[in-house]
């Protein structure tokens, strides 16, 4: 007999990589398992990550956070729960330092040591910052970084207000477009295997494990026909919910998700230890109190008794 | 003056400035003095608002943007005045609460909206309080000076003729602030578009607000002018209808001051 | 309806910069007397008044009322500065008294008519003061203070802004209520002739500090009216205050060559 | 009322509601009634202050916040109190501007933020330019109403004395209305406040809203409180160095209304 | 100087709810002229002098000055609410026409000085009018029309809150300043033997709307003092006036029993 139907509040932002949610949502995996799914938009992960700790949102993704780690390190209840997507070396690029077309083109800026003086936007990424400019021996006292949202981005190379900045997409493929910025550095250069990643929080954890289980079925069942690419079904499934066009979607990078879920310890690692190298956290975590992979370990063995294919990857 | 001079000045002056800048701006940039890629002319706009007009995308944000920000008007206007006109009446209450009002008022709304969020929960609570938040000071700060600004004689008098404390608030301290209510009325009603604005931004799917940002997500340049359009409207609007309102209900404020416009 | 002031000082400001307007008054008004008060501008006379309205705390002193008071307003008050409330029409500010005290509506309106017929306003019941000329609003002040129907009158300078004939319509108004009821009345006037027509005594101060110079006792029979100023009495009486106002006067301004002749 | 009493409560009072908030938090913190996850105590919110200010972090970004404040209050006041007046004086300039003014001050600052990097270029200029934009209108609408405020007959004496049209704006509008423009001082140093952390939130590597952000971003919840109180502080710094130039400058402005108060 | 007045009529407001405040008015002074004006209450007196100043236009008819002009302003008037500035103290609101006409500091406060003494302010020259009771205000109003020197001066009601013997010192004092320079006056008074002792001729207005009624020659010679009035001739003057007020008063306030005795 199929569970009573449970709510579950899922963080989001409209872009393309938090698609196998909305995958899972729109075709129908979450009503499956019982779940009807609460989205509530959020403009960055900060911006959710207390509400997670409330309670009021159970699961969210992104990119490690000196946030989150702090929040462990407080003894709050939340764990990486499985994989949403990598800085992967693939047929494109999702995620790179861009330089404006014009110092391009003029030759003004052919490699990332040529920044040096040069103002160049971020966001709250200064591990990702801190290894771009690696390639060219620089650090970030060597350039001028500007805090910036991602949308801004745009307008400020257009305007020549910014030389240089870290992009992700559709903004990248925006920026190529429209004749505005160039890639100067992919960041399968400077930061491989980087991991965006899947979270719960205590709502979850503490109040019903068994209903994460059921959630991380249907998730890793979206991811699966999220990674059948670019189908017509998909473009349009994302391009409802993240409101892009589908021809700019369909020109727009992927990030490459795992279909078992399965979190690469090694760069999360690393990423650690820079942090804690750095001063940015107190205290180096363990694993225990980082992952908690039971909840994809249940999904992968019901999916693989029902369904043949193991993941791909 | 000839009255009909006078009537077309009325209807004809206000509108003069606002189409004047509007032609300007179509002129400028059909004339390549604009990026279209930022500065789109007024008319592709206007087209743009038409056709979400017409698919009730327009409707459908703006209504859930009116329903906060007169909720939130609402419920931050209401007890500003009433507290507002408390504060100015009582030097003591003023000396109490006045630094807390001034340690309050310039906390900055879109700062502690998570915390607002934790305290109200996700979901509209929190963004109307968000807004009532932002009306409420602009209100209660002027209505203390509407009350602080009233004569002294007219509190001898009410005092004299033995006025209640209530009847003192209704009979004499609300009406003769009335004017400078108005005025906190008319910025809190702006700024409650803006902090409507500000919130879903940061946390909603629908609301001229979330169209604003996501036109900027998508790049759909038009958008997000018919947003600021809208919001401009909306002002406009406003202001019109507390015109009326407050020339019906004061009409003893507002002398004309220049000898020219007897 | 009696009253006794004892002692009364009165201090404004504070510290070394404290000026003192009102120095030891004492005096006390008999059952239904009606008291003139003149002395010269900036004596104290509207400060007085105050605070035996109880509008001002004195610095020092006390003020007493004696005598049952039947129901009605223990005191009202004709301000100087008129105090005419803009947002309010005629009628309304007329018969505020009485809404204080929850007289029905119509009843108010049907007793404030009477005395607005008094003052000669009846047509302008419902207009909007601002549209008034400044003497018609004084007059709404005083037909204000009238129906309010109080134990104690206290009128400062009513009539100062009245037209010559208004002004003895309303003395002899004055006279007429006043004789009818026998209230107490304090009324303080500029005008040497009315203070001596009204009153059965005439207090005469002085100023910087304020002083009770010297009160008179005018002995003629009532009902009065213009005829007594022609007598020898009222002349004497007449140039008894001059004199006393007059060396007053000299006092303050230095001496100089400023003399009236009379 | 004993002068050592009025000194005593124009101290004691207001930093009575300060200080009982912060102990009452303290309390209910410590007791457990508040998830210490997100609303830290004061006590160790302060330990946290003072440990940013013993490594500079604060001093840093204060400067860089006020710098942004006062550049922009600045460019935002003067234009606004300027034209405030002017369109408060002249009706036709009011007519005229006044749907301008009710356009665009109800559109988001934030919303137009990347636009005005566009026309004002990265950095602070942008920055500084968002907050003049929002000093300028809440400055310029109270400054409006002050001059409508102003009684005619002062403009009336004004003319009558052959006052030039600067005499009339800096002898009779513009300290005339400066009660209300003292308002909209107010509200505008709090707005810029409001505004500074918010264009920080988007764009910025220093300065207050920045620190804000970053702790939202690393979860050091105690430093966003930091950046909170710092604001408020700065909002009552303004508020009490405003009221004493308000004191000194308009001491005809705000009498005490009720009696308890003289 | 020379003043005409041609078929003045004024209405206040617009199309059918316009009131008649003055009907055709018509009436020249001659050179160096002293014109008295009289009237009830609400007759447009004051109507009347703000057209003569230019501050208010006639809705028909004109008014002509004519004769040289030497340098020194062409009308000063006293309003009837004084309209002394709260903002400036007493000696800068007295030098204020001075001021206006770019009069050096020193000279302006010296000559202003000399009419503070005049009436009897001299020690309050830099005190604010807000620490002055209501007379004294009415008296700076005085000295600030009479210090600017000018060709006509037009006074409404400027001794009516004066107290007695100030306003017998200032009656003479204008006479005095006015046989020295025989400047032309319209002084609107509502005291019958006031408009007698002081006018070469006597203008009797009526109400509703504004006319004039009758305008008396007044033949006593200069200088004059308060003896006259116990002649035959004063008193028959009055008596005659008297009437005048007392049958428009009768038309008025309906002719009812409010006949006061004369
Ligand atoms: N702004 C206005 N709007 C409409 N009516 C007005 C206005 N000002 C004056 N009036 C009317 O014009 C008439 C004349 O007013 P005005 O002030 O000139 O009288 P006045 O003779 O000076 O009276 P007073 O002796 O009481 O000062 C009055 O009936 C008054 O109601
Ligand atoms: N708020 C105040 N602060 C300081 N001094 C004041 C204040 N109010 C009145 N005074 C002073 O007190 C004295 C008496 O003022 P008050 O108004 O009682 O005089 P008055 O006799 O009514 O004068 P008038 O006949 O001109 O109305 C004056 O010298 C005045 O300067
Ligand atoms: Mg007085
Ligand atoms: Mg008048």
């Amino acid at each position: 007999p199929p569970p009573a139907m449970k709510t579950v509040r899922v963080a989001y932002l409209p872009t393309s990589d938090y698609a196998p949610l909305h995958i899972a949502n729109e075709e129908g995996f979450f009503a499956e398992q019982g779940i009807s799914v609460e989205f509530v938009k959020v403009q960055s992960s900060a911006a959710a990550l207390p509400l997670v700790l409330n309670g009021d949102i159970g699961v969210y993704a992104g990119p490690m956070k000196i946030g989150l780690v702090n929040a462990i390190t407080k003894g709050e209840h939340v764990r990486i729960v499985a994989d949403k997507g990598r800085v992967a070396r693939g047929p494109c690029t999702a995620y790179a330092l861009m330089v404006r077309k014009d110092l391009s083109d003029s030759g003004a800026v052919r490699n990332v040591s040529d920044l040096k003086g040069r103002k160049v936007a971020e966001r709250d990424s200064d591990y990702d910052l801190y290894h771009a400019l690696a390639l060219g021996n620089l650090s970030a006292d060597d350039v001028d970084t500007i805090d910036m949202a991602f949308p801004m981005v745009i307008p400020a190379f257009a305007n020549g207000a910014i030389d240089a900045g870290l992009v992700t997409e559709p903004y990248l493929t925006e920026a190529v477009n429209n004749g505005t910025a160039v890639v100067l550095a992919p960041a399968e250069d400077f930061i491989p295997d980087y991991p965006f990643i899947l979270f719960y929080g205590p709502a979850i954890l503490d109040k019903d494990p068994e209903l994460g289980r059921r959630f991380m079925v249907a998730y890793l069942k979206g991811v699966r026909q999220y990674n059948e690419g670019k189908t017509e079904r998909n473009l349009r499934i994302i391009s409802n919910y993240t409101g892009l066009d589908r021809d700019l979607l369909n020109r727009t990078c992927w990030f490459p998700i795992r279909e078992d879920g399965y979190v690469p310890r090694g760069p999360v690692r690393d990423y650690m230890d820079w942090m804690y190298d750095h001063k940015k956290i107190t205290l180096n975590l363990d694993d225990d109190q980082l992952f908690d992979m039971s909840f994809a370990e249940y999904a992968n063995g019901v999916l693989n008794n029902t369904e043949r294919t193991p993941g791909k990857q | 003056m000839v009255q009909g001079t006078d009537r077309a000045r009325y209807t004809v002056l206000p509108l003069l400035s606002l189409t004047g800048i509007l032609v300007l701006w179509e002129i400028c940039g059909r004339m390549g003095f604009l990026n279209p890629l930022f500065f789109p002319v007024p008319s592709r706009i206007i087209a743009s608002g038409i056709s979400m007009l017409l698919d009730g995308e327009m409707q459908e944000n703006l209504s859930v943007t009116l329903f906060r920000v007169f909720a939130g008007f609402l419920l931050g206007t209401i007890p500003g005045i009433l507290l507002g006109l408390f504060m100015g009446a009582s030097e003591r209450t003023r000396l109490l609460l006045d630094p807390v009002v001034a340690a309050l008022y310039p906390i900055p709304k879109l700062a502690i909206f998570p915390l607002l969020m934790i305290i109200f929960g996700i979901g509209e609570t929190s963004r109307i309080a968000a807004v009532a938040i932002g009306c409420f000071f602009l209100v209660l700060i002027n209505s203390m000076a509407g009350v602080r600004n009233i004569s002294r004689v007219y509190f001898e008098v009410a005092e004299n003729y033995g006025a209640s404390q209530w009847q003192l608030l209704t009979r004499i301290i609300l009406p003769a602030s009335l004017p400078l209510i108005f005025t906190g009325i008319r910025l809190a009603l702006g700024t409650s578009l803006i902090v409507v604005v500000g919130v879903e931004f940061v946390s909603a799917n629908y609301g001229i607000g979330a169209m604003i940002w996501n036109s900027w997500e998508t790049f759909e340049i038009e958008k997000l002018y018919v947003g600021i359009f809208l919001c401009a409207l909306l002002g406009l609007l406003f202001t019109v209808v507390l015109k009326k309102a407050e020339e019906r209900i004061t009409p003893w404020f507002g002398h004309q001051v220049f000898p020219d416009q007897e | 309806m009696k009253l006794e002031c004892r002692n009364i000082c009165k201090l404004y400001g504070e510290g070394t910069t404290a000026s003192r307007a009102l120095d030891t008054i004492s005096f006390e008004t008999g059952e239904g007397e009606f008291l003139s008060v003149i002395g010269p501008s900036g004596c104290g006379k509207s400060t007085l008044l105050k605070i035996i309205a109880g509008l001002l705390p004195p610095t020092e002193g006390t003020v007493t009322y004696t005598g049952d008071n039947p129901g009605t307003p223990l005191n009202s008050m004709v301000f100087q500065e008129h105090g005419v409330f803009p947002w309010m029409n005629v009628i309304d500010n007329v018969a505020f008294g009485l809404e204080m005290r929850h007289v029905p509506r119509k009843e108010r309106y049907a007793q404030s008519m009477e005395f607005l017929k008094k003052v000669g306003l009846a047509s302008y019941a419902t207009r909007n003061p601002h549209e008034l000329s400044v003497g018609m609003r004084q007059r709404i002040a005083i037909a204000r203070a009238f129906v309010n129907n109080p134990a104690i009158l206290l009128m400062d300078e009513p009539f100062g802004s009245l037209d010559a004939q208004t002004r003895l319509i309303l003395q002899d108004e004055l006279l007429n209520i006043w004789s009818e009821h026998r209230k107490t009345v304090i009324f303080v006037t500029h005008d040497i002739d009315e203070a001596i027509l009204l009153g059965d005594r005439v207090m005469v101060m002085s100023g910087s500090p304020g002083k009770i110079q010297e009160i008179i006792d005018i002995d003629f029979q009532r009902p009065r009216d213009l005829r007594i100023e022609s007598t020898r009495e009222f002349i004497d009486i007449r140039i008894r205050i001059w004199n006393i106002l007059r060396a007053e006067v000299g006092r303050s301004i230095g001496g100089d060559n400023h003399g009236a002749g009379n």
